[in-house]
């Protein structure tokens, strides 16, 4: 087995973080893998999905005969609403992030470090154009935050780090990673494993992680 | 499955413990929940803090609730009530607490107490006692006092239809302030004259999303305040 | 004539305040004399009324057959919608006041001062129970603050007095008022007369305010 | 009789002066009302400051505005553009200011602005470099920003069906920040799929009531931006 191979899979990474997510749980999910979430709920659970340009009951992409370009998520995507959904405006359905009714949400990243600041908006690259969306609002309102991310960048850079380098999008906000190497709690006292994947060592990970690691 | 419906009054306030904060919709008798109210001094938490518009008429519902010792603090906006004496001579004898809060303040506060809001400005009761102790600041050339978010640990609401998500929709001016108090409370026990499944509203009018509502009991014919009244009713 | 049959009665105090509402306007209506105004519309005018608990385009008290209690004012009396109205909470409905959306406040008052200022909630007398309602938000929002009262109290104590005496409900908020003896407009010198009621003389009017009064 | 129907996109945006503030409904496609930013190019007011979730997508609506020089100023939260290299374009010439906002303050913002509230504190943003120069406060020990309303004098706004009077509702997720625009702007132009009497909408499932809106114009078969865009159309 391959490096490129070992651990899991988009997917799984997913599945294991929709086993987290306790029964009856409002959940936002970000753009990318955390929507994969919503293909991996456990059976006997039912969740709802809020999404904050004003949808709470959102289901998955419509059929093709369904398709309303009025009727999209925050990714902009085509989406369709469930028996129950409710619309709303933007005030209010960031009433529901800021005021901590959001039980759950799974955002991606591209830091985050071991006192759980999150950093997944802006690289702070001179000539970016800096575009933070809901993002602040999110990690500020909701009650727990968990991060979907690949332990290591494309170039092979950590992206669970001792402090940020990136711009912030929060300070502390993160409760939960699920990579594709583990799962791993932000505690008081840092990056603390909490499952490997199959096949990954602690000492595997733990290279692969720019921060002390802490055993179970 | 998420049902956040329940089969008894009784079950739905016995939550509430000594000293909670309780928010109840309702203006005038218009929404206000007088079967959760009824149960709640069935169940007979004291030392409430209990935040309403006003403070209950005759001798059922709100007024019952004050005058059966429950409530250790009103904030409201009118206490003075028709058909009741309960607030006026309890206040008098100073043995309940009332913190007045214009109106739209009230409202707002609760608002911003649902929607992670600590404070806001506002230029309501400025140069009034009421603007005692708050502070003043200026914005653009207006004098505007500092008002703070309020949140509850339980609200207490009548709505007209109900599903087991806990989507809400009200009838006429009964909605006032109960999709607030939902937001504001930790948790929302509601009373719905019908339940009905996930999808019989219209997702385009529901006025309260579920997200904000914990339990719901379905009550087919509510008692009304001014027919109770009418017949001289007391509470219990 | 005796002095009390002189000047305006209550239905032709509304009825001159009135006539000062412009086509189209959006009014709130106090308690009492003010609710009066709705029963005297000039003729090709179209007011629409807001009611602070929850409703824009309240009508008149319904038949008894059509009479829901959970359709009130801010009075808590009975009334009607009017086709085209609306109902939404009190955070909206006072968004309408706070933001400046109504054009025109009607209210009743205990005092009112040369300066504007209105004292209309409370006597300040110790054993009063306070208690204010949406009169301080009504007088700090609404664009045009319009009084209509009697220029005496029953003890026949002047109500357009140099100062308020009772607590304020709100500073500088008042435009005109529309008295049993005359309009009178506050202006930046003080009380200014605008119209004065059949067989009322200046004297007449200026020894029932208690601030000196402006001709027109 | 109130009647605030135009029969002309272009008189409905003929008074909006150069260096306005103007408020875009709309978050992505959902809701822009393509059909009054085109009038406003028509109509060629510059110096504007617009205010809307996005800067627009391809070369039509709201990025054609941009592209077109009558903008001096962007408030929002997401200026990257899907399909379009307008506003990055102008931003790194430097030719285009940006006020950048989270997307809930940004809402929150607009509505304290239409609720005659000058400024609240939201947690949003602490810690960050969007933080900078803005007032940190503590209430209950956790920290907070001071966040100002935002107004408007004008909004150009879409929706499904309005009155005469100016109640309006919208469909789906293309509601957004447009009943807060509708709350925050002078003046309010709407761009309505249908026109009814009033009393044809429901008095309990009014979005916005008219007292918001102040002009409506029938649009009945609104151009789509996403179709525009895939046809390779270009405003003007």
């Amino acid at each position: 087995m391959s490096a490129a191979e070992l651990g899991w899979s988009r997917d799984q990474m997913a599945a294991r973080a929709a086993e987290d997510i306790p029964d009856g749980s409002y959940v936002n999910l970000g753009i990318g893998i955390p929507e994969l979430v919503a293909q991996f709920v456990p059976a006997g659970r039912e969740f709802i999905y809020h999404t904050e340009n004003g949808l709470l009951g959102m289901g998955p992409p419509p059929a093709k005969e369904d398709e309303d370009p009025e009727l999209i998520n925050a990714g902009k995507q085509l989406v369709s609403s469930v028996p129950g959904a409710a619309f709303f405006h933007h005030a209010d359905s960031f009433a529901m992030i800021r005021g901590g009714h959001i039980d759950i949400c799974v955002l991606g990243t591209m830091q985050v470090a071991a006192n759980g600041d999150l950093a997944n908006w802006s690289t702070g690259a001179p000539d970016a154009i800096p575009a933070v969306g809901g993002a602040m609002d999110l990690v500020a309102g909701v009650r727990t935050i968990f991060v979907i991310t690949k332990c290591l960048t494309r170039n092979g850079d950590p992206k669970l780090v001792e402090r940020c380098s990136y711009p912030l999008t929060g300070q502390g906000v993160v409760s939960r990673i699920f990579t594709d190497l583990a799962v791993i709690d932000i505690t008081g006292d840092g990056f603390r494993l909490v499952e490997l994947a199959p096949g990954v060592t602690f000492e595997y990970l733990a290279e692969r992680v720019d921060a002390p690691l802490l055993r179970p | 499955m998420i049902d956040k419906t329940h089969t008894s009054l009784a079950g739905a306030v016995s939550a509430i413990p000594d000293g909670a904060v309780v928010m109840i919709g309702g203006f005038g008798e218009a929404g206000s929940p007088i079967e959760l109210i009824h149960a709640l001094i069935d169940h007979g938490a004291k030392n409430l803090t209990a935040i309403n518009n006003n403070t209950g008429n005759g001798d059922v519902g709100l007024a019952a609730l004050i005058r059966n010792g429950q409530v250790r603090k009103m904030i409201c906006s009118y206490p003075r009530s028709s058909h009741s004496r309960v607030f006026p001579e309890l206040y008098r004898k100073g043995e309940i607490e009332l913190e007045l809060v214009p109106q739209g303040t009230l409202a707002e506060r609760i608002r911003a107490g649902g929607a992670g809001i600590p404070a806001f400005y506002t230029a309501t009761a400025v140069g009034t006692p009421l603007a005692e102790g708050k502070e003043a600041r200026e914005f653009n050339g207006r004098t505007y006092l500092c008002e703070r978010g309020l949140s509850a640990d339980f609200a207490l609401v009548k709505c007209a239809v109900a599903d087991r998500l806990g989507n809400l929709i009200f009838n006429k001016t009964a909605r006032n302030f109960s999709p607030l108090m939902c937001m504001a409370a930790t948790t929302t026990i509601v009373q719905a004259r019908r339940i009905v499944a996930p999808g019989d509203l219209d997702p385009e009018h529901i006025i309260t999303p579920g997200i904000f509502v914990q339990n719901v009991v379905e009550v087919p014919e509510p008692l009304q305040e001014s027919v109770l009244i009418a017949n001289g009713e007391v509470y219990p």
